[in-house]
């Protein structure tokens, strides 16, 4: 088992493809059907796309705001691939990769950092939640999801993911803890990214390694290259077989890099060197997952310039559709509030109606 | 029928909810196994499990996190909060998802959930222990508040909020946890959230109170019958605010006194006296008025009379308003 | 004398008073290194030290707790949230302790403390960067809270806030950050903490806003002026509130609207309201009201026109009270 | 160092004293002088007694209520006994020995627990906290008080007390994490009294021990015989000494039983067995501190039953001044609320004086 052979207080992380797509771990590697491995990099490179040109929209005043996901593809696609459809994902707000592979359409993404509610309502059968903004909130809602899972006896588990600065804040602690007592099939990927912000990892947590932190709650904590998709599979994998057994949480380090910014509203020059980019870009996700993929005649540079071109057209085309789609109504704004409208509320929709309808007839 | 406490009665409609219904799952700290550090979920999990019935860890935010997990993933919990002055750990999870989650999915995740929380002062009790914090859950759209005076409500208000596709604060005023018993019915009813009470009929002065402070109210106006025919008003359900009730009485009375036992400032008499003002300036014959804690901390045991609003205080305001004339 | 924005306003009184006294220290998640994400802190830790400058975890309720101990043993505090809906896993350090040391240890243990926040809507932002938690503070005794409006302001009311015995959450109208300049002195000097401000005498009405808010109503009454003679109250400090102002004010004017950001229950109008019927009764010629946003979650950007208090609805409102007769 | 010897991932518990008052540890016994292991004893002697009584008169209904210390007094004694008078105490609920030790006087202690906070007003010089009742909070107020201590570079630590059930709450982990962050001195000890109120220390975390917890936090974490009154000096000494170095925090786990109810309103018997209880008497620290001492011909019954003669006056003294003392005035009540009055409470002093005035007159 691996998250028994690798041990996060000395270090060890666990790897199976090199920066340069060589399997170096054969023991481990996952024997995954072609259609997923070309699922997983075809969503990869659609969420690489698809986050260049947010960023870009957003530049250009027609995005609202973006949390970009460059680098960390591979920490984000891996675990949801080694999941079952039924299975939960409570995500942070970095988690576009992981929400499009289980079900969010690239529409409904756009449209929620478009600044509209409906980009968070997902189709019947998805099992994600929406964005999550207040760090660390999201893994409390992954153990009761998980929870639920088990004393209904369902085939599912729950996989929520955080940053390494979120692990520093006291809802992770209880929700881990909370999760570990009562063996809630949870699965948590912390996606250490080296920063929050701007606050470096080192002055997060005086801990080693966050996969460390594991120890805390009683059950498996695993450092994982975060930027080897084949080895966030594998780890996933077997958390899931041991939160289905009945076995409990695993905590899952994924040592990555945020190549972006944070949000498009954060300048990374401030506080990091072009070096420390132009290092982790050696290490990039695409690149080795890519030359698996050749190497296993999956996938060609020809097969690669026909996908480019193909995402450009669906990138570009849903925002279009994003650009073009309605504006959220007053009914929208007012009658989710409950599932039915209290007295008061409704006084205030009407006298809002009213004081509309009377400033149009001016 | 059976004569029941408050207390019993919410035990009585926590039970005959998990039997009727195998998604309902009852947990918060010390609640499984001892049944609660009031008892209020005492015998449950014997009887239905340690699934269903748990203890958790000393986690607030967790214990209301994963509530609304296990909310969108096919079960009713029904978490407690020790006592209501512990549930700030938890109060994130409240307000920023809670609250909110419904919006924010734009219909897709409703959150059936409540949130149980004995509150209140006059027990005797160590800091955090006293307070009234009505307005922390009132002020944030999309939750719903209830907090019931009697046995009957009790039971009635607590089945409704489990079958309330909303979450939830159930609010549970201790101090009158085991104050008397009244006859509740043993079979499955509800009690309508978001609708007062009128439990007393009057056409002198409006006197709106809950929890607690309406078993205060009473003993206070019983000895003024004769003199001020009072329309006391239970409101039951402080969010959203049944300001209807109110209004209606206050064109009829001209006079209205709201007894809270919270502080002052910003307690939800303000909010009710901002409504009257609203609806029914015309009608309003002296100053809406309030009698209510002071705006400091509630005093430990040995200090606390002095906050407490008592039969007395009530008395006093509601003669002082009697006698209001511009 | 310099021309400042707001923001520049705080980071110059900030400075001043961290050279001033060598206690002050100023911290949050990612204060210190870049200065905040608005860069309200910058330049500080490059002039004091990591030590006196620092970004923190992400840790509300360490941020918190930490500066209550910090300001025991000796230093001056002065913490940063992110955002204000940022604030509440730390909500619990405010409630429980910080608003209650000095009544807890009778008078040995006072926190002089500062908790900065930026807050407000209208900045297109995501979810929970939006709202307007007033009342959260304000409803809690033994907390302080300021809403500067005004470049000059701000930096009065900052070091008044660095210089207080008592914690003062300071929330910062982040959407007017650099919504102009204003000529601000070099040299320190406060503004009172707990006084209201004439921005404008009149007799018609009053209306009294704060924060951004103050901005809009000034943008709204101005087209106003030959019609309607208004008094303009800034409210500067939400709690302790001046009400006697607010309340000489209306005697006068026999009118009052409040203009607030917030949702519409519960908010800080709410209690003016109430005290102003409580005091002021006789005088009102009107119903005192309030504009306001709705009973509901911030939408998010596309949608956040609908909950805005815009310059179009205060003038509504103004107008509509103005019109008002019995 | 003992931090390093006894790892807690092995389950390895540090002990002095065996039950018997043996010295079993040479190797770490410390050297202490007579009249400080005479103080100590006294304490722990001094708060047995005024537990047993506190308990008592709550029963008679003339104490509001109590929480009993019974069985941990070594865990609490050991560490204060090993700090300086200059360094700060943060408290949570249940450390009537430790606040004793370091200067509250019982007076002010019964005084609290009566019901009037001039129970929380320490001596000038006596740096202790008053009783922290939210569970979890107090240990960011000793992250705070230890940052300033080392930021004006004063010779200071800060020692905090926390339950087993106290370290699931995300506040106890961001505390801990704040605080090794910035390598302030802190020490924190976990008294593991097997039980958080009704809820026994397996259900509240997963994890083996909780001193593991401190491998969170990249800090030392050291398993303790709570009961060992000097192996907790010893422990704690050896923190302190790391903590001014700029070391940073330890966190110390004291394991040992709460003899007594959780509190005057508990009944223990509903969630434990009497042979536990039994078991565990006989691990008492007292007894076994007491065959110490009296190995060292430092005590004798004699001196013992002249002790338990003064300490029964003493507390039964001190407890008649409690009950002898006025209650909190209209001033007390209204006036510290903040350090000036604010009109508008100022206001509802004088409405709620003349109230009082005139129902007086009636
Ligand atoms: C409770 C809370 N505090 C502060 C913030 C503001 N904030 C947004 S992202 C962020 C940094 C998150 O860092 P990390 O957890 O490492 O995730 P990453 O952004 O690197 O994906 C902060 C502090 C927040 N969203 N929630
Ligand atoms: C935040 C919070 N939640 C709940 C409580 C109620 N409560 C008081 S003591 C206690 C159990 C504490 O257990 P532990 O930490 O093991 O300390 P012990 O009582 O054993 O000393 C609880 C849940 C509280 N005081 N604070
Ligand atoms: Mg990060
Ligand atoms: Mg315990």
């Amino acid at each position: 088992m691996i998250s028994k052979q690798y041990n996060p207080l000395k270090n060890e992380m666990f790897q199976i493809l090199d920066k340069d797509g060589k399997v170096v771990n054969k023991e481990f590697e996952p024997t995954i059907d072609g259609e997923t491995l070309l699922k997983m990099y075809k969503t990869m490179a659609l969420v690489r796309y698809a986050d260049i040109k947010a960023l870009q929209y957003q530049r250009q005043g027609r995005m609202l705001t973006f949390a970009p996901v460059q680098g960390q593809e591979a920490a984000q696609i891996g675990p949801m691939a080694a999941l079952k459809k039924q299975d939960w994902l409570s995500p942070a707000f970095r988690e576009l990769a992981a929400m499009l592979y289980h079900g969010v359409t690239l529409e409904q993404a756009y449209l929620y950092w478009y600044g509209n509610e409906l980009g968070s309502k997902f189709d019947d059968g998805v099992n994600v939640l929406p964005v999550n903004v207040p760090i660390g909130s999201q893994i409390g809602h992954a153990a009761g999801l998980a929870y639920a899972a088990k004393l209904q006896k369902k085939d599912q588990v729950a996989i929520t993911y955080i940053g390494d600065g979120g692990t520093s804040h006291g809802e992770f602690h209880e929700a881990m803890n909370f999760a570990a007592v009562y063996d809630a099939p949870m699965i948590a990927i912390v996606q250490n990214n080296q920063y929050a912000i701007s606050t470096p990892r080192a002055k997060q947590t005086r801990s080693e390694t966050i996969a460390q932190k594991a120890i805390a709650y009683g059950i498996p904590g695993i450092l994982v290259d975060g930027n080897d998709v084949l080895a966030m599979y594998a780890v996933v994998k077997e958390a899931r077989e041991r939160a289905i057994k009945g076995e409990g949480p695993t905590l899952i380090e994924a040592f990555t890099y945020r190549l972006g910014p944070h949000t498009t509203s954060d300048d990374p020059t401030i506080y990091r060197k072009d070096e420390e980019v132009e290092a982790w870009k050696l290490k990039d996700p695409l690149i080795r997952f890519k030359a698996y993929l050749i190497n296993k005649k999956l996938w060609s540079e020809k097969k690669e310039t026909a996908l480019q071109a193909v995402l450009k057209k669906t990138v570009n085309d849903t925002f279009k559709t994003v650009e073009a789609s309605t504006p959220p109504t007053l009914d929208d704004v007012f009658d989710y509030t409950y599932a039915t409208l209290p007295n008061e509320l409704k006084k205030q929709k009407q006298a809002y109606q009213a004081y509309l309808k009377e400033s149009e007839a001016k | 029928m059976a004569e029941m406490t408050l207390l019993q009665a919410i035990n009585n409609a926590l039970d005959q909810q998990m039997e009727k219904d195998p998604t309902v799952v009852v947990f918060g700290e010390d609640a499984g196994f001892e049944g609660g550090v009031f008892r209020v979920t005492a015998g449950l999990q014997k009887k239905y499990g340690e699934g269903r019935v748990f203890d958790t860890p000393i986690a607030e935010a967790a214990i209301i996190g994963a509530s609304i997990g296990m909310a969108i993933n096919g079960l009713k919990p029904v978490a407690e909060i020790q006592f209501s002055g512990f549930v700030f750990p938890g109060y994130n999870q409240l307000v920023t998802h809670a609250a909110r989650m419904r919006n924010r999915s734009r219909g897709k995740y409703g959150l059936g959930m409540v949130v149980r929380m004995p509150y209140g002062g006059g027990v005797r009790a160590l800091e955090h222990h006293s307070e009234s914090l009505e307005t922390l859950f009132a002020h944030i759209p999309g939750l719903k508040l209830v907090i019931p005076s009697t046995p009957y409500d009790a039971k009635g208000l607590m089945t409704a909020a489990i079958k309330d596709p909303d979450p939830v604060i159930f609010m549970e005023p201790k101090r009158i946890y085991r104050a008397g018993k009244q006859e509740v019915p043993e079979h499955e009813y509800t009690v309508e959230i978001g609708k007062a009470k009128i439990v007393k009929p009057g056409k002198d002065m409006t006197v709106v109170a809950w929890g607690a402070m309406l078993r205060e109210t009473q003993k206070a106006i019983k000895p003024l019958e004769g003199d001020i025919d009072i329309e006391l008003i239970d409101l039951r359900t402080i969010a959203p605010m049944d300001s209807e009730t109110i209004i209606e009485s206050v064109k009829k009375t001209g006079r209205l006194l709201v007894v809270q036992e919270s502080v002052k400032t910003l307690g939800i008499a303000s909010e009710i006296i901002s409504r009257v003002n609203e609806e029914a300036f015309i009608y309003l014959e002296a100053p809406p008025s309030r009698v209510s804690g002071h705006d400091i901390t509630v005093p430990l045991p040995k200090g606390e009379h002095h906050h407490t609003v008592d039969e007395k205080r009530i008395v006093h305001a509601v003669k002082t308003l009697a006698q209001y004339a511009v």
